[in-house]
C-alpha cells in the first residue's frame, strides 16, 4: 500500500463529496457522486477489500448513479443550494 | 418441531411475504389468507417459544449450525420472548382488523401492501429475536424500508413526511451501525453476549463510551425520544390507518426493547448505571419528553395527531423507567412495552374504524360519535382509561411500577412527570370523549332531544371483533400483571439490578 | 379475628356488572327494568346473606388476583364495609323504583345508558365497601368516578358539559394527582397496602411525611367534598334527580367519605394519628367545611343546590367523627353514613317528585306546595328532621354519638360547632316546610291542578322516610356494626 | 508535534471518514433540496463503510482469498496451513457488502419518495414545499 | 436549519474523533478486530466449506442469515418503490406513434384506430428521438458480454471477488443499459414487469427456501450440510454447493429488483415511457 496514493485518493474523495453537494445542477451532483463512489471503490481495493470495491463499483458508481440520473430527469434539475 | 420455533417465527412470515408478492400477480384474493396464516403460525411459535423459555430458560439457536461468535445466533431469553409474543400478536390482530380499511384506502395495491406488512413484522420479530449486533442493523433496515413504503401510502402529505422520516431513520440506523463498528474495533466481535464478555476490561476506553453514546442516540432517533421526535407525528398522522396502527404500537416499542437490550446485555447494567453515571440527566430528559409530549398533545385538534404526541410522551415513560437504574423501574419499562403496544394498538384501531366511516378525524368531525359508533367508542374508552392509568386496565400497573421505581431511586421529578402526564391524558381523552358524547348542539337544548340524532353507522364486524379482542386484552393483561412480572419479567432483568 | 373465604363479596360486586349486557340487549323498557330489579334484589340478598356471619365477628375474604405482595385485588367484608354495603344496596332497590317513575315521567332519552351506568356505579360502590386494601379501593373508586360521568352529563347540553368537566376535573384530578402518589409512597414505606386494624404506616415515617400523606389522602378522595375540593358537588346537580339522590347523597359522596374513613383507620390507624396529634388538623378542616357549607346552603334558592351544600356539610360530620379519635365519635361518624343516607335520599326524592309534578326547581317557587303534595312534603319534613338530628328520626343517634364523642375527647369547640350547625340546618330546612304548608300559593305559580307525582316516585320516598323514623327505635344493625368496628379498631367495648 | 503527526498519519483514514460523515450529516440536516439530502445520505453511509473497511486493514496482508494450488476440495485442504496474519480481516468486508446493498435500497426508496413529492408539490426545495403547505 | 446541521455535525464529529484516540493503530495486525474472530474465518474456511474466497464463505454461510435479509432488504426496496410510485393508468386517449422497424418510418395512428397485428411495427414514445446508431450498436454488442460476465461473477464467486450481488447488479445493469441506449419499451419487452416482479421474490425464496429445506432435514436453518444426502456429496462440499445455490438466488433477486426500481423511477411510475 502506497500511502501517498492512499492520501491522494482520500483527498479526492473529500473533494468530490463536497463538490457533489455544492453544484447547483443536480445532474452534475449525480455524476460527481458517481465519481465519489468510484474513488471510494479505488480506495477500498487499495485496502484489500476487493469484494467491497467490486460491489461499490457496480452498485455505488453504477446503479446508484443511474438511479440518481433517472430521478433527477423525472423531477427538476436546477436547485438553489 | 418445537426446537425450530425460533427459526419458524421468522421464516414463515418471510417466505409468505414473498409468496404474497407472487400471488399478488396471479390472484389477489389469496394474499390476505396467506398473510393471516403466516402471522398466525408466527404468533403460535412465539407463544410456544415463550412457554419454552419460561420452562427451560435461555434458548440458543445457532443459525447455519455455526457456534455463536462465528455464526449468527439467537439468544431467546425472557425479555425477547415476551416482546416477540407482543409483536406477533399485535401484528396478527391488527392485520385481521384492518382488512377492510386496506381495501378501502389502497384499492389495487393491496397485495404489495400485505407483503410489506408481513415483511415489516418479519423485521420487527427479527430485531427482537437476534443476538447479533450487526444482524440487528439489517433487520432494522427491513423494518424501516417496509415502514416507509407503508407510511407513504397515506394522504397527500404522506410522501413528504415519510421522506423526512426516512432521513432521520437512516441517520438513526447509521448511528447504530457506527456504534457497532466502534464496538467491533475494540472487541473484534459482533455477537452481543461475546461483546459483553470482552468489554469489562475496556470500560474506561473512550471508544466504548463513544460507541455507547452513538448507539443510544441512534436508537433514540428511531424511537422518537423527545428532542429527536420531530419526524414521528407527521409520519404517523398522514399514514394509512392500517399502517399507522401497525407501526405506531410496535416500532417505537421494539426500539425501546433494543435500548434495554443494549443496556442489559451488551453494555451490562454495571457499565451503564455505575460507571457511566449518566442516568440522572437521561431521566431528566425523559421528564422533559413526557412534559413536552403531553403539552404538544394538548395543542392538537386532530385525534390521530394527538395520539402521536402521546406516543412521544409514552416513549419518555419507558426511557425514563429503564434509566432509573433499579429493578422496579426496569420492570415498569418492560411491562410498559407490553401495555403500551396494546394501548396504542387499541387507540389506533379505533382511529382506523373512525376513518373508515368518517373520512376524517379532526375533533370537529367527531361530534355525536358515541351515537354513531357506540361500540368503537366503547373500545376507545377502554384504551383511554388504560392510557390514563385507571385500574384494572394494564396501563395502571406499569405506571405503578414506574412510579415506584422513581420513588425508590429518589427521582421525584419523574414521578411528578408521570402523574402530570396522567392528568393531561385525562384532559386529552375526556375532551375527545366529551366531543363524541355530545351531539352537535342545536339552539334549543333540554330534555329528550333524540329526535334529530344521526342513525348508527358502526364499522363492520370484522373490524370490531379484533378491536374488542384488544380492548379485552388491555383488561386481561392488567389482571394478570403479577403473572407476567413474576414468571417473565423477573427473569428478564439480571440479578445485578436491585 | 376469624376469617372465612367465600366468593360472595365478588358476586355482590359482579351481579350488577353482569346484568349490563342484558340491559343493553333488552327489547323493551319493561324487560330492561325487570332485569335491573332482579340485579338490585339479588345484590341486596347477597349482601344480606353475609350479615349474620359478620355480626358473629367473622370476616369474609376473597382474593381475585395478587399483583404485588400486599397489593392484590382482594375483598374483605368487615363490619364497617358491611354497614356501607347494606345502606347502598338497599337504597339501590328503592332508587330503581324511583328512577322508573322519574325517567318515564319526564320521558328522558337514553334510558338504557342510564340504567347501565347506574348498575356499574353500584358495582363500584360495593367494590369500595368490600375492598381489603388500598389498591382495590382505588380501583373501584376510579371506576365509580368514570361510570358516573355519563350519568351526571345525562342531559348532554351545555350546562351538563361544563358540569361534567368540573366533575371529572375535581374527582379524577385529585385522585390521580394526590391519592395515587400518596398510595404509592405508602406502599414504598410500608411494603403493603392491606388495611389493618391499626393501619400499616405506624413507625415507617416521620411526622411531616405522615402529615403530608394525610393531606394527600383527605383531599385526594375529593368525593368526600371536603373544602376546598367541594365545588363539583353543586355542579353535578345538573344530573337527573335519581342520580343526584343515589349518587350524590349516597353512593359517590359516601364512597368518598368511606374511603377517607378507611384510610384514616386502616392506613394511618387511630394510634398513629393520636401520637402525632393529627386529629386536630382533621377537626379544623371539617369544622370549617361544616360551618361554611351550612352557611352557603342558607343562601341557595335552587332546592337541589341547597341540598348539595347541605350534603357537603353533613359529609364532614362523618370525617369529623373519625377525627375526634374517640370511640363514641367514631361510632357517631360511622352511624352517620347510614342515617344521613336515608335522610338525604328522602329529601332528594322529594325534590325530584316536585320537579316531575310541577317542573319547579327553586325554593321560592314552592310556596304552598304542601297543600297540593302533602305526602311528598310530609316526607320532606321527616327527612329534614333526620338531617338536622332531631327526634323522631334516626339522624338523632348519629348526632348524639358525635356530641358524646366530642365531649369524650374534650373538644368543647367541636360541641359548639355541632350545635351551631344543627341550628343552621334547622334554619334552612324549616322555612321550606313552613312555607309549603302554611303559606297560600300564589295563583301564578301553579296554573293548573297539581297532583302528587306518579306512584313510582311517591312510594320510594315514603319508604325512606318511614325507615328514617324506624331507625330511631331500631338502629340495631347499623349501630351494632359501627360499635363492632370501633371496638375492633380502638380495642375498647362501648 | 512529532507524536501528533504520527497519530494523524496512523489514523488518517479515520479522520477522513469522520470528515465525510460530517459532510453527509450536515447535508442531510442543513440542505434544502431533497435530492441533495439524499446525496448527503449516501455520502454518510459510504463514510461508515469506509470506517468499517479501515478496521479490516492489516499491514502486510493480502486480499482475503486463499491462494489456489492447495487442492480444490475440503479434505485435502484440511491439512493446509493458513496463517491469519497473511490475509486481511474478511469480516468487515462481509458486513459492508450488506451495508452497501442496504444503502442502495434506501436510496431507491428515497428517490421514489422524492419523485412522489415532486409530483405533488412540483418542487424539490423544502422551504417552498413548506410554504405551499402553510398556504393551504 | 443550516446552523443546527452544522452544530450537530461538528458535535458528532468531535465525539467520534475523541474516541479515535483509543483505537488501535491503522492496519495493526494485533488489533482486537484482527485477532478475535477473523483468524478463525481465515484459517478454517477451507476446512469448513472448501471455498477459497473467505468473503463469500462468511457472507453466504457463517453469516448467511444476514445475507438472506440483505436480499430481503433489496426486495423490500423494490416493493416499496412499486407501491409508492407505480400508477396504473389507462392508456391516455390521443394519437400513438409507431415505427416501422425495417424502414424507420414513423406512423401516427389516430385515436381509436388500430394497426393490424404485425411484428414490423413497434410502439415509440411521444418524445421519441431516434437512438444514436453508434451507441445503439455498441450497446447491442456489449450487452451479451456484460451478461456473460455477470453470470461468470455469480458462478465464480467461490474463487474470485464477486458473487450473487455483484453478478446480479451487472446482469441488471445490462438491461438498464438496454433501456438507456434504446428506450424503456424495448427493455420491458425483454423483461416484462410481471416476470420481473415475480422473479424478484423467487430469488429470495431460493435463498430462504434452501434454508428452510435444511430444517426439513432436521438441521438448523441455513445449515447447508443438511443438503448432503440430497446432493449426494459430503457435508463440506454440500456447504460449498449450498453457497452457490443461494448466490444464484441472490443474483436473480438483485438483478430483477435493480431493473424494477430503475424502470419505475425512470418512468415516474407509469412503466411506459422512460427517460
Amino acid at each position: 500500500m502506497v500511502w501517498q496514493l492512499d492520501l491522494a485518493i482520500l483527498t479526492l474523495v473529500v473533494i468530490t463529496a463536497v463538490g457533489s453537494l455544492m453544484v447547483k445542477d443536480l445532474l452534475g451532483a449525480a455524476i460527481l457522486f458517481g465519481a465519489y463512489s468510484f474513488m471510494m471503490c479505488a480506495l477500498w481495493s487499495i485496502m484489500g477489500a476487493v469484494d467491497v470495491a467490486f460491489t461499490e463499483a457496480s452498485v455505488g458508481a453504477g446503479v446508484s448513479t443511474v438511479l440518481f440520473v433517472a430521478a433527477v430527469l423525472r423531477t427538476s434539475r436546477r436547485t438553489r443550494d | 418441531m418445537s426446537q425450530q420455533y425460533p427459526a419458524l417465527l421468522i421464516i414463515v412470515p418471510l417466505l409468505s411475504a414473498l409468496l404474497i408478492s407472487i400471488t399478488g400477480w396471479i390472484n389477489k384474493r389469496l394474499c390476505f389468507p396467506i398473510a393471516v396464516a403466516a402471522l398466525a403460525v408466527s404468533a403460535y411459535s412465539c407463544i410456544g417459544l415463550l412457554l419454552r423459555v419460561v420452562d427451560e430458560g435461555v434458548i440458543v439457536y445457532r443459525l447455519g449450525g455455526w457456534d455463536p461468535p462465528m455464526g449468527i445466533a439467537y439468544y431467546v431469553d425472557h425479555l425477547n420472548a415476551l416482546v416477540l409474543v407482543v409483536v406477533s400478536v399485535v401484528a396478527l390482530i391488527n392485520l385481521i382488523g384492518s382488512k377492510k380499511s386496506i381495501e378501502l384506502e389502497m384499492p389495487g395495491k393491496t397485495a404489495p401492501f400485505y407483503a410489506l406488512y408481513v415483511l415489516q413484522v418479519t423485521g420487527l420479530l427479527g430485531v427482537v429475536v437476534t443476538g447479533d449486533a450487526f444482524n440487528l442493523y439489517v433487520l432494522l433496515e427491513i423494518t424501516a424500508l417496509s415502514g416507509y413504503a407503508m407510511l407513504a401510502m397515506g394522504d397527500d402529505r404522506a410522501p413528504l413526511s415519510t421522506l423526512n422520516y426516512l432521513y432521520i431513520g437512516t441517520i438513526g440506523a447509521c448511528f447504530y451501525l457506527l456504534g457497532v463498528g466502534y464496538l467491533y474495533i475494540v472487541t473484534g466481535s459482533l455477537n452481543m453476549v461475546d461483546i459483553a464478555n470482552i468489554l469489562p476490561p475496556l470500560y474506561e476506553s473512550k471508544a466504548v463510551l463513544a460507541a455507547f453514546i452513538i448507539c443510544l442516540v441512534g436508537v433514540w432517533l428511531k424511537m422518537a425520544f423527545f428532542p429527536l421526535h420531530a419526524w414521528l407525528p407527521n409520519a404517523y398522522t398522514h399514514a394509512p390507518s392500517a399502517a399507522s396502527s401497525l407501526i405506531a404500537p410496535l416500532v417505537t416499542k421494539v426500539m425501546i426493547y433494543v435500548m434495554i437490550r443494549l443496556i442489559l446485555t451488551v453494555f451490562t447494567p454495571e457499565f451503564t448505571f455505575n460507571i457511566l453515571a449518566i442516568s440522572e440527566p437521561i431521566v431528566w430528559l425523559a421528564v422533559v419528553a413526557i412534559f413536552m409530549g403531553a403539552i404538544l398533545a394538548l395543542a392538537e385538534r386532530n385525534l390521530k395527531k394527538m395520539l402521536t404526541y402521546i406516543i412521544v410522551a409514552e416513549v419518555g415513560y419507558m426511557v425514563g423507567g429503564a434509566w432509573l437504574g433499579n429493578r422496579l423501574g426496569m420492570t415498569g419499562a418492560i411491562l410498559h412495552i407490553v401495555n403500551d403496544a396494546l394501548m396504542t394498538l387499541c387507540a389506533f384501531m379505533v382511529v382506523s374504524n373512525v376513518a373508515y366511516k368518517l373520512k376524517g378525524y379532526a375533533f370537529d368531525d367527531l361530534k355525536g360519535l358515541f351515537r354513531k359508533m357506540p361500540f368503537t367508542m366503547g373500545a376507545f374508552v377502554v384504551a383511554a382509561l388504560s392510557m390514563i392509568g385507571v385500574p384494572p386496565t394494564c396501563g395502571f400497573f406499569s405506571k405503578w411500577y414506574l412510579i415506584s421505581g422513581a420513588i425508590q431511586s429518589g427521582q421525584y421529578a419523574f414521578m411528578v412527570a408521570l402523574l402530570f402526564s396522567s392528568l393531561v391524558n385525562v384532559v386529552l381523552f375526556f375532551r375527545v370523549i366529551e366531543i363524541c358524547f355530545y351531539e352537535p348542539f342545536s339552539d334549543h337544548h333540554g330534555h329528550g332531544h333524540d329526535h334529530h340524532a344521526e342513525p348508527m353507522a358502526e364499522a363492520p364486524v370484522s373490524m370490531l371483533v379484533p378491536l374488542y379482542v384488544v380492548a379485552g386484552g388491555l383488561i386481561l393483561v392488567g389482571i394478570y400483571t403479577s403473572d407476567i412480572v413474576n414468571y417473565v419479567i423477573e427473569f428478564a432483568i439480571p440479578k445485578s439490578i436491585l | 379475628m376469624e376469617t372465612i373465604t367465600s366468593i360472595k363479596p365478588l358476586l355482590a360486586v359482579l351481579v350488577s356488572l353482569l346484568v349490563t349486557p342484558l340491559l343493553v340487549s333488552s327489547r323493551t323498557p319493561n324487560v330492561r327494568e325487570a332485569w335491573t330489579f332482579v340485579a338490585a334484589i339479588a345484590k341486596f340478598l347477597i349482601v344480606l346473606s353475609m350479615l349474620p356471619t359478620i355480626l358473629k365477628g367473622t370476616e369474609i375474604v376473597y382474593t381475585v388476583a395478587e399483583f404485588l405482595p400486599g397489593a392484590a385485588i382482594k375483598f374483605r367484608v368487615d363490619s364497617f364495609g358491611m354497614l356501607f354495603a347494606l345502606v347502598s344496596s338497599s337504597l339501590w332497590i328503592i332508587t330503581t323504583v324511583y328512577s322508573i317513575g322519574y325517567m318515564r315521567g319526564l320521558k328522558e332519552h337514553s334510558q338504557t345508558r342510564y340504567f347501565c351506568f347506574f348498575a356499574i356505579a353500584l358495582s363500584a360502590t360495593i367494590g369500595v365497601a368490600f375492598s381489603a386494601n388500598l389498591l382495590t379501593l382505588y380501583l373501584f373508586y376510579e371506576i365509580l368516578s368514570l361510570a358516573t360521568y355519563p350519568l351526571v352529563c345525562h342531559h348532554q347540553d351545555h350546562e351538563a358539559r361544563s358540569s361534567g368537566r368540573k366533575y371529572l376535573l375535581y374527582i379524577v384530578g385529585t385522585s390521580i394527582g394526590l391519592a395515587l402518589p400518596a398510595m404509592l409512597i405508602s406502599y414504598n414505606l410500608a411494603g403493603t397496602l392491606e388495611f389493618g386494624n391499626q393501619g400499616f404506616l405506624a413507625g415507617t415515617a416521620s411526622k411531616p411525611l405522615i402529615g403530608l400523606l394525610l393531606f394527600m389522602f383527605i383531599f385526594g378522595f375529593a368525593k368526600a367534598a371536603i373544602m376546598p375540593f367541594h365545588s363539583w358537588l353543586p355542579a353535578a346537580m345538573v344530573a337527573p334527580t335519581p342520580v343526584s339522590a343515589l349518587l350524590h347523597a349516597v353512593a359517590v359522596v359516601k364512597v368518598g367519605v368511606f374511603s377517607v374513613v378507611r384510610v384514616l383507620t386502616g392506613v394511618f390507624g387511630t394510634d398513629l394519628l393520636l401520637s402525632f396529634d393529627l386529629g386536630s388538623i382533621i377537626l379544623v378542616v371539617c369544622s370549617f367545611t361544616i360551618l361554611v357549607g351550612s352557611l352557603i346552603a342558607l343562601s341557595q334558592d335552587g332546592l337541589k343546590r341547597m341540598l348539595a351544600f347541605s350534603t357537603i356539610a353533613q359529609l364532614s360530620y362523618i370525617v369529623l367523627g373519625i377525627g375526634l379519635l374517640s370511640p363514641k365519635g367514631l361510632t357517631g361518624g360511622m352511624l352517620h353514613i347510614a342515617m344521613h343516607a336515608f335522610g338525604k335520599i328522602t329529601l332528594f326524592f322529594c325534590a325530584g317528585a316536585i320537579f316531575v309534578a310541577t317542573g319547579k326547581k327553586n325554593i321560592s317557587e314552592m310556596i304552598g306546595i304542601g297543600r297540593r303534595m302533602p305526602i311528598t312534603m310530609g316526607a320532606f319534613f321527616i327527612g329534614a328532621l333526620s338531617i338536622t338530628g332531631l327526634p323522631p328520626c334516626g339522624g338523632f343517634w348519629s348526632k348524639w354519638y358525635l356530641l358524646l364523642g366530642s365531649l369524650e375527647a374534650n373538644q368543647m369547640a367541636i360541641v359548639v360547632v355541632l350545635l351551631l350547625s344543627s341550628f343552621l340546618n334547622a334554619c334552612y330546612f324549616m322555612p321550606i316546610v313552613y312555607k309549603a304548608f302554611f303559606c297560600k300559593p300564589e295563583d301564578s305559580l301553579f296554573e293548573n291542578k297539581v297532583r302528587e307525582a306518579p306512584v313510582c316516585c311517591v312510594v320510594p320516598l315514603v319508604i325512606t322516610a318511614v325507615i328514617s323514623i324506624v331507625f330511631l327505635f331500631y338502629p340495631e344493625p347499623f349501630l351494632e356494626l359501627a360499635t363492632m368496628t370501633v371496638s375492633r379498631i380502638m380495642g375498647v367495648q362501648i | 508535534m512529532g507524536d501528533l503527526l504520527q497519530i494523524i498519519v496512523a489514523k488518517y483514514n479515520y479522520w477522513i471518514y469522520i470528515t465525510l460523515m460530517m459532510i453527509g450529516l450536515y447535508a442531510m440536516i442543513g440542505k434544502n433540496n431533497l435530492v441533495k439530502k439524499i446525496v448527503g445520505m449516501s455520502i454518510f453511509q459510504t463514510a461508515i463503510i469506509l470506517f468499517y473497511v479501515s478496521i479490516g486493514v492489516k499491514k502486510g496482508a493480502t486480499i482475503p482469498i486463499l491462494e489456489h494450488g492447495h487442492g480444490e476440495h475440503g479434505h485435502s485442504a484440511a491439512a493446509l496451513i493458513v496463517h491469519a496474519v497473511d490475509y486481511v480481516n474478511p469480516l468487515p468486508h462481509v458486513l459492508m457488502l450488506t451495508a452497501i446493498v442496504v444503502g442502495v435500497a434506501t436510496l431507491g426508496v428515497a428517490l421514489a419518495l422524492a419523485i412522489k413529492v415532486h409530483n405533488r408539490f412540483n418542487t424539490l426545495e423544502e422551504d417552498e414545499i413548506l410554504a405551499q403547505i402553510r398556504e393551504k | 436549519m443550516k446552523i443546527i446541521g452544522l452544530i450537530i455535525a461538528i458535535l458528532t464529529g468531535v465525539l467520534l474523533l475523541s474516541a479515535t484516540a483509543d483505537f488501535p493503530i491503522f492496519g495493526d495486525p494485533d488489533s482486537p478486530a484482527s485477532t478475535h474472530l477473523s483468524p478463525y474465518y481465515i484459517e478454517k474456511t477451507m476446512e469448513d466449506t472448501s471455498v477459497p474466497n473467505i468473503v463469500t464463505a462468511v457472507l453466504a454461510d457463517y453469516r448467511g442469515y444476514d445475507t438472506m435479509y440483505e436480499t430481503a432488504v433489496i426486495f423490500t426496496a423494490g416493493l416499496a418503490c412499486f407501491i409508492i410510485l407505480r400508477i396504473f393508468v389507462r392508456e391516455e386517449p390521443g394519437d400513438r406513434l409507431y415505427r416501422h422497424v425495417l424502414t424507420g418510418v414513423t406512423v401516427r395512428v389516430k385515436e381509436g384506430a388500430k394497426l393490424p397485428p404485425s411484428d414490423d411495427f413497434e410502439r415509440i414514445d411521444t418524445m421519441w428521438t431516434p437512438p444514436d446508431l453508434i451507441i445503439k450498436t455498441v450497446c447491442r454488442l456489449l450487452i451479451p458480454f456484460i451478461q456473460l460476465f455477470g453470470l461468470y461473477v455469480i458462478a465464480h464467486g467461490h474463487h474470485s471477488p464477486g458473487g450473487g450481488f455483484q453478478g446480479g447488479v451487472i446482469l441488471g445493469a445490462s438491461i438498464i443499459l438496454l433501456a438507456i441506449s434504446t428506450d424503456l419499451r424495448t427493455a420491458v419487452q425483454r423483461m416484462r414487469e410481471k416476470v420481473d416482479a415475480i422473479l424478484c421474490p423467487v430469488g429470495v425464496i431460493i435463498y430462504a427456501g434452501t434454508g428452510a429445506l435444511c430444517i426439513l432435514f432436521g438441521f438448523n436453518f441455513l445449515d447447508y450440510s443438511a443438503l448432503a444426502p440430497l446432493l449426494h456429496v459430503d457435508p463440506i462440499t454440500a456447504r460449498s454447493h449450498g453457497i452457490l445455490i443461494v448466490e444464484i438466488g441472490v443474483g436473480i433477486a438483485v438483478m430483477c429488483t435493480m431493473i424494477w426500481i430503475y424502470n419505475i423511477l425512470s418512468s415516474g411510475g407509469k412503466y411506459d415511457e422512460g427517460l
